[in-house]
């Protein structure tokens, strides 16, 4: 089996083996269930070792699957989704080890969902059939679903039924343009087939385009989320246990952002381009305003949930601004997102653990108890602003930089979100953890036990390598982004033009023009400044 | 002359007796009988194509569904002793759990 | 000579069905049921399938028919339990007439078919052949249909045991 | 010796790493880790530090002037597309001398704090957090480009952040952290954009860049495209510098951080951080050289502050205060200096500053450390009978602060007022104003800093019982860096004595190398308006100015103050009548003070019941604290409260939302008429939907 595989199956694998595990020896399952996480982890770190930097989709592996349909398994990484499958692979054993006190009821149950998760969320990271990545889009919502219906809290069943909901009215209509672009392939070259690699080259007119690409960023703006189809998230967050708060804030939040990555802007790239002006609005609207009601929360987990929105509001501006800078540092800002936040929903699961209660109002004066619980709380909450030289600067100044350059009031106006953060987090932080004690049950509360420690040491450890050197992340990103900008920003109309040529040329699908000539990175940049300006 | 037609004729007759059985009477056990004479009456059009088809795939058929109808009286009948057991009566109409 | 012999076994049939479904008594539909039965097994073998004629009888006729009354008398169900409220006048009629379209409609359609009986060999429809059918053709099917059964056993076991 | 750069920042931030480590090893100990080696490692790094730097110091004296540039690179941070930044260090005459004065009178602080902080419980976490500082702030003057400044610029507002709130269990002083935090996040804000602009531009004229060496050789190379990026980009920076150095209107925060203990009011809040504003300007000295309008934004900024926050600075009570609003305002000098193009005299008033005012700052913590963290000098007086050192040293620091000859603050603070007075900033009457706002200032200052002595350390004593019991002079573990500091102040100044006096002028002299071209450019700009031709020259000086340092521009310069219409320069005698007018000035606020507080005590209190309004004014500090809080803080909540969340997330958004699943509902409801719960019903219906399919069979 190859790597990829492997990496995507060996939870599967894990889950079913699980199954035969007796429910009440929770230690073996617990144990269990970590080994394995860590075992995808291992194995996936074989991922990094033996990328290449170059903008080609590596570890590829093509079997048909249904080839009556056309329906391939495809599974390969680039530039794009190789640090968010590391993510998934990184975060989930810290998940799963966090998990180990807070959940007591089905345990055995829960490990399963968060094993399944991980194959649909790796799955989905590294489909490149179409249909292969809509079965891991709704796959992740099953565990997803339980995750937050059985474990999560007083309002649970509202908010899985908000979460399902919204998630499954963009997924249908994805799954209609899915279709659409399939057959109308299928019309042109008599081929069905949902290779996403073939189904780049399908000629539609402006207006089809238009129609499939809002279908697909429907979808993925609600998983992003976006202003305004953010509700379904502080509901999510806040109802959902610890686990389910950090797999959703830390990874199912950047499929949104992959999507548009992947999907949504290279296959429609000048209804992409259209919608450039009106996703940047949404997105900075985002921004500031998912800041602001951050501010007035009253529970830590919406106040997290909520700056959720304004951070992704930094990714989307940044993915549709369509330059180098840009598209890395909202790559680079998914990672950071998921880490950070990550992080924080671990955090005030520590707390709620303790407590049972997550208002701001019945904390204060924490850190005289919990030392080095504030002293970790401290670090992430740095680094959730985006102060240098920790990992959030670096997404942020490489998006605004980005924006800048293309639209400097984008900038201008997205760079407010950098003080807002500011006001929320350190507000909130000042009232849970500074001034006296001032609940008579906080003075006995328990600082960090040393499972909780191991719990956020890499995570902290990573925060600040991310922040310091970030050169081998984006190193390894640079090519793929480049491709994808220039892909993007070439439009449609050229492609046609480029695939006829090389099928003349000898039927060979990928276009020469892409690639970038390492010697003289410079003239393709200046290309680019070039481009930007023509757009302006 | 007895053709394909006499046999589909009664086949239909003795199929919608059936059905005026199961929603006419409300004794269930009445109910399952006239459910068995609905799989006979299909049974019999098994029988009459294959005899007029020459092949004896319909045979395998009707075989099939005593097999099932079987199962099913069994199944049905244990239910309808349980229930008796339980609530004292055999009547459809009483039964009105699911609305309720 | 075939042909009277269809007329009164279906008659029969008819009969039997009749009255089956309009005797109050369980007891006296079952019986009625059980000469339907047995008139559609002489149906069978005028049809030549031997197996199935028998399996009508033994199965059917016999085993399903003779669960049936076990389970009347066992319920032995006193004369006030049988009492059923009598169906409205207009229900009954909308029955009759939905039931009458039915027939009309699948005589209607099925009619036309082909009206010359095939030759076939001597031994159509014996035990021997359609066993022969079921293990080659049919196995899956088949051995399905014996867990099917095996399922159903064990229902049947579990259902009657336990004491809700 | 190049290699040895990354040691200076370096060390200190070792040295957090190990203290905090113990810092956090010991949080559940009954007692911290032993102070003894906690304050070994403390002070040993910030000292290690100094001694390279001077060593790097020694080694630059012996280079040609020209060269007196090292660079080290270390690895590459953020590298993506054209965009290249790395982190390197680089030293030069402007780095040089900010870090030599952070070094020194950040080491010289952190063995004071050995005393002051005595007996805390967090003293690992305090030396922790202030060796973090010395690595951030040595960051900010030794990064090669504008984003590790930035890195710097951020790190030190973190540290200010964590030392303001150090005290955390008392919720207004972590509240004040806080403040300072947001309120320099504001500038930050334009600060970004700043560098972005700035990059975008260089992106324009072929390389992106951000590192200072390349910056200044391409805006030399095309100073005609950079003037208007320069305006954008220095009033953006300078927004930013205003967040970090307290100027109007984001000076808020200083006041408040002097909730943090004292030797970090002196160290981060009055010697090194609050100056990176200037540092910033002077470092883009070649890009504020070409702009006239963001020069005159920034002297004239400077200025007023320097003019308001002295008088906010008469009124207070709070020792600590009365320091904080002098910072405010001695800063509004520097700025003035470098919007005027003075960079030498700004960085001059920095190094000279940074003295005097640690000084002050740690003999007030010497005497609040005496009287059990007492603050309100209506409460003290007579002091001195008791602390003879601290006395003494605070008084020639305020001697120093009020400009009288020969100390430190004399020469500093007349060399920018010369400097303003003799700028060709235009509208022509510009520098006549400016001059006489800080010619008050001055006098102001004098006054308010004198009131703070007389009412410290003579006069009557109005200590209360407690304080009383306690009054002692400090441990010389204190007193000794009082002493080293009282005497940095009376000879810091001899470094750069003027000319006219008959001194060499060596500060000047050392700094021109890095920002002697932009002096020269910025008269050149400045003086000749915006006629075709003076743009031309000024072009032609930043050319010259790069091509061949020092020793061309200044020539260029002399050329070009003739060209730009000769305002540059003025006669002697005009220089020393101006001298003495702000020594007299100063003598004059000083026996004013005497006046009221020691003569004739009670007439602070008749003058305050005569002016009431005004006084009140002037002592709720302008109000101002008040008046963002209702325009600005109070309208955003609410915006964000009532209209974001609860009408357009819960209402509205999720209106729809629910709104949905209403109608779904609805729907159910109807349909659910349909559900009987009898099975015989659905039989039927199964029925007619076979006779249905009958039917179209049929029909």
């Amino acid at each position: 089996m190859d790597l990829l595989s492997i990496i995507i199956f060996l939870p599967l694998a894990g889950a079913v083996l699980l199954l035969l595990f007796p429910r009440e020896s929770e230690r073996a399952i617990r144990g269990f269930s970590l080994i394995v996480s860590l075992a995808a982890f291992i194995v996936s770190l074989r991922l990094l070792t033996g990328f290449q930097t170059s903008a080609e989709m590596q570890f590829v592996k093509h079997i048909p699957w249904i080839p009556s349909l056309g329906i391939s398994y495809i599974v390969g990484v680039d530039g794009l989704s190789l640090f968010l499958v590391l993510l998934v692979t990184f975060l989930q054993p810290i998940t799963i080890l966090s998990a180990f006190r807070a959940i007591t009821e089905r345990v055995k149950e829960f490990y399963i969902c968060m094993l399944l998760l991980e194959t649909s969320m790796i799955g989905a990271f590294v489909a490149l059939d179409l249909f292969l990545f809509y079965v891991f889009w709704e796959l992740m919502l099953i565990p997803m679903y339980f995750l937050i219906g059985i474990w999560g809290g007083q309002q649970r069943i509202y908010a899985t039924i908000k979460f399902f909901i919204y998630t499954m009215v963009g997924s249908l209509l994805m799954l209609v343009a899915i279709l659409v672009l399939v057959y109308t392939y299928k019309s042109q070259s008599g081929v069905l087939t949902f290779e996403l690699d073939k189904l780049y080259w399908v000629a539609m007119s402006t207006r089809t385009q238009w129609l499939l690409f809002l279908a697909f960023a429907l979808s993925f703006a609600i998983k992003v989320p976006m202003f305004p189809f953010h509700t379904w998230l502080p509901d999510a967050h806040v109802e959902a246990p610890t686990a389910g708060s950090v797999i959703l804030a830390g990874i199912l939040l950047k499929m949104g952002g992959y999507g548009f990555l992947r999907f949504a802007m290279p296959l429609f790239p000048d209804a992409a381009l259209r919608a450039a002006p009106l996703v940047a609005i949404l997105a900075i609207i985002g921004i500031i305003y998912g800041a602001c009601v951050a501010m007035v929360q009253k529970d830590v987990k919406k106040l997290v949930a909520y700056s959720s929105v304004s951070h992704l509001g930094f990714v989307m501006l940044g993915l549709f601004v369509l330059n180098t800078q840009a598209v890395e540092g909202a790559i680079y800002q998914m990672l950071n997102h998921g880490l950070s936040t990550g992080a924080l929903f671990l955090l005030v699961g520590v707390i709620y653990e303790r407590r049972h209660t997550r208002f701001i109002e019945e904390f204060g004066g924490i850190t005289k108890v919990m030392p080095v619980y504030a002293a970790i709380f401290m670090v992430v909450t740095l680094s959730s602003i985006g102060l240098p030289p920790l990992n959030g600067f670096i997404g942020e100044f490489l998006i605004l930089i980005g924006i800048f350059k293309a639209k400097a009031v984008y900038a201008a106006l997205a760079a407010t979100g950098v003080v807002l953060g500011a006001i929320y987090m350190l507000w909130m932080y000042q009232r849970v953890f500074f001034g006296e004690v001032k609940h008579a049950v906080n003075r006995t509360l328990r600082d960090l036990t040393p499972r909780e420690v191991i719990v956020f040491a890499p995570v902290i450890a990573l925060i600040f390598f991310m922040g310091v050197y970030p050169n081998p992340l984006i190193s390894r990103m640079e090519p793929a982004v480049k491709k994808f900008v220039t892909e993007v920003r070439a439009g449609r109309g050229d492609y046609m033009q480029i695939t006829r040529f090389a099928e003349q040329a000898g039927g060979k699908w990928m276009p020469a023009v892409l690639e970038v000539d390492p010697e003289h990175p410079d003239e393709e940049t200046a290309a680019l400044v070039e481009k930007e300006t023509e757009l302006e | 002359m007895i053709t394909l037609d006499h046999y589909l004729y009664l086949s239909a007759i003795l199929f919608f007796i059936g059905v005026f059985g199961v929603l006419f009477r409300r004794n269930l056990i009445v109910i399952l009988m006239s459910i068995e004479l609905m799989l006979n009456a299909v049974n019999l059009s098994f029988i009459a194509f294959s005899r007029y088809t020459a092949s004896m795939d319909g045979h395998v058929f009707a075989f099939f569904v005593m097999a099932v109808a079987a199962a099913e009286a069994g199944i049905g009948l244990a239910i309808l002793v349980m229930l008796f057991r339980n609530r004292r009566t055999v009547q459809a109409d009483d039964l009105t759990l699911m609305r309720d | 000579m075939e042909a009277v012999a269809f007329y009164i076994i279906a008659a029969i049939a008819v009969f039997g069905a009749l009255l089956m479904i309009t005797r109050r008594n369980p007891l006296a539909g079952a019986f009625s049921l059980v000469v339907s039965l047995i008139a559609l097994a002489g149906i069978y073998a005028m049809l030549r399938a031997e197996l199935i004629f028998i399996l009508q009888i033994l199965v059917y006729a016999g085993a399903i028919m003779v669960l049936v009354i076990f389970t009347i008398m066992l319920l032995n169900l006193r004369e006030e339990e049988l009492e059923e409220p009598p169906a409205g006048k207009i229900k009954t009629l909308i029955i009759l007439a939905a039931v009458a379209f039915g027939c009309y409609g699948i005589i209607k359609v099925l009619s036309g078919a082909p009206d010359e009986v095939p030759r076939v060999p001597e031994n159509f429809g014996s035990v021997e052949k359609v066993g022969e059918l079921m293990l080659t053709s049919y196995l899956y099917p088949f051995e399905i249909i014996s867990v099917v059964l095996l399922v159903a056993i064990v229902g049947v076991v579990l259902l009657a045991k336990k004491v809700i | 010796m190049e290699s040895y750069l990354w040691i200076i920042p370096f060390s200190p931030l070792i040295g957090a790493a190990i203290n905090g480590a113990l810092a956090i090893l010991y949080s559940h100990k009954e007692k911290g880790p032993r102070e003894e080696i906690i304050s070994f490692i403390g002070c040993a790094a910030p000292l290690a530090s100094f001694v390279i730097a001077l060593m790097i110091f020694i080694r630059m004296i012996g280079m040609d002037e020209a060269d007196r540039i090292l660079e080290q690179t270390l690895f590459p941070w953020i590298w993506s597309g054209a965009l290249n930044i790395e982190v390197a260090f680089f030293v030069d005459a402007l780095s040089m001398v900010m870090v030599l004065v952070v070094t020194c009178v950040g080491t010289i602080i952190h063995f004071y704090s050995i005393g002051y902080m005595a007996k805390d419980r967090g003293f690992a976490r305090y030396f922790s957090y202030l060796n973090l500082f010395m690595f951030a702030m040595l960051t900010l003057v030794m990064g090669k480009n504008l984003p590790l400044l930035f890195v710097g610029w951020e790190g030190v507002g973190l540290c200010s952040y964590l030392l303001i709130g150090f005290w955390y269990s008392d919720i207004y002083k972590a509240a004040a952290g806080k403040k300072a935090f947001i309120v320099n996040r504001i500038g930050d804000f334009a600060f970004l954009l700043g560098i972005f602009v700035v990059y975008v531009a260089t992106l324009e004229h072929g390389a992106g860049t951000l590192d200072f060496p390349a910056l200044s050789g391409l805006v030399a190379a095309h100073p005609e495209a950079f003037r208007g990026v320069a305006t954008a980009a220095g009033i953006l920076l300078f927004i930013g510098a205003c967040g970090k150095s307290a100027q109007i209107p984001l000076y808020v925060w200083l006041p408040d951080a002097m909730a943090g203990p004292t030797p970090v009011s002196a160290l981060i809040h009055a010697a090194t951080m609050v100056t990176a504003g200037v540092y910033m300007i002077a470092r883009l000295s070649f890009l504020y050289a070409l702009s006239p309008l963001a020069m005159g934004v920034v002297a004239t900024v400077g200025a007023l502050t320097a003019l308001y926050a002295a008088t906010i600075g008469i009124c207070q009570r709070d020792i600590k205060k009365v320091l904080a609003y002098s910072t405010i305002s001695q800063l509004g000098y520097m700025f003035m200096a470098v919007g005027v193009g003075a960079f030498s005299a700004g960085i001059f008033h920095l190094m000279t500053h940074a003295f005097f005012k640690a000084c002050l700052f740690l003999g007030a913590g010497s005497v609040i450390h005496a009287l059990r963290g007492e603050q309100d000098m209506f409460n003290m007086g007579g002091l001195s009978k008791y602390m003879k050192l601290t006395a003494l040293t605070f008084l020639i620091a305020s001697f120093a602060i009020a400009g009288v000859p020969p100390l430190a603050g004399f020469f500093s603070k007349d060399e920018i007022l010369w400097s303003t007075f003799t700028s060709s900033l235009s509208p022509g009457w510009l520098p006549m104003v400016l001059w006489v706002v800080t010619f008050i200032a001055a006098g102001i200052t004098a006054f308010y800093v004198f009131r703070a002595v007389f009412l410290t350390f003579y006069g009557k004593k109005r200590l209360t019982a407690e304080a009383e019991a306690h009054v002692h002079e400090s441990p010389s573990v204190m007193t000794v860096p009082l002493i080293l500091l009282a005497i940095g102040s009376i000879t810091a100044g001899f470094l750069g004595v003027p000319q006219v006096l008959g001194g060499s002028n060596a500060f000047h002299h050392f700094l021109s190398p890095a920002v002697g071209a932009a002096e020269h450019v910025t008269h050149a700009v400045q003086g000749a308006g915006d006629s075709v031709q003076a743009i031309g020259a000024a072009a032609h000086a930043a050319k010259e100015a790069a091509a061949g340092g020092v020793q061309l521009s200044s020539y260029t310069g002399e050329v070009l103050s003739e060209a730009g219409g000769g305002s540059h320069g003025g006669s002697h005698g005009l220089e020393i009548l101006l001298m003495v007018l702000s020594v007299l000035i100063g003598i004059a606020g000083i026996l004013v003070a005497q006046a009221m507080y020691i003569r004739n005590p009670t007439l602070p209190e008749s003058i305050s019941r005569r002016a009431r309004g005004l006084y009140n004014l002037v002592y709720g500090k302008y109000f101002v604290d008040e008046a963002y809080r209702e325009t600005l803080v109070k309208p955003g909540y609410f915006l964000s409260e009532k209209v974001f969340f609860k009408v357009i997330d819960v209402w509205i958004i999720d209106g729809i939302v629910n709104g949905f699943g209403v109608m779904a509902r609805g729907f159910g409801t109807v349909l659910r008429l349909l559900q009987t719960g009898v099975v015989r019903t659905y039989a039927l219906f199964i029925l007619l939907g076979i006779l249905y399919l009958i039917y179209r069979m049929v029909g």
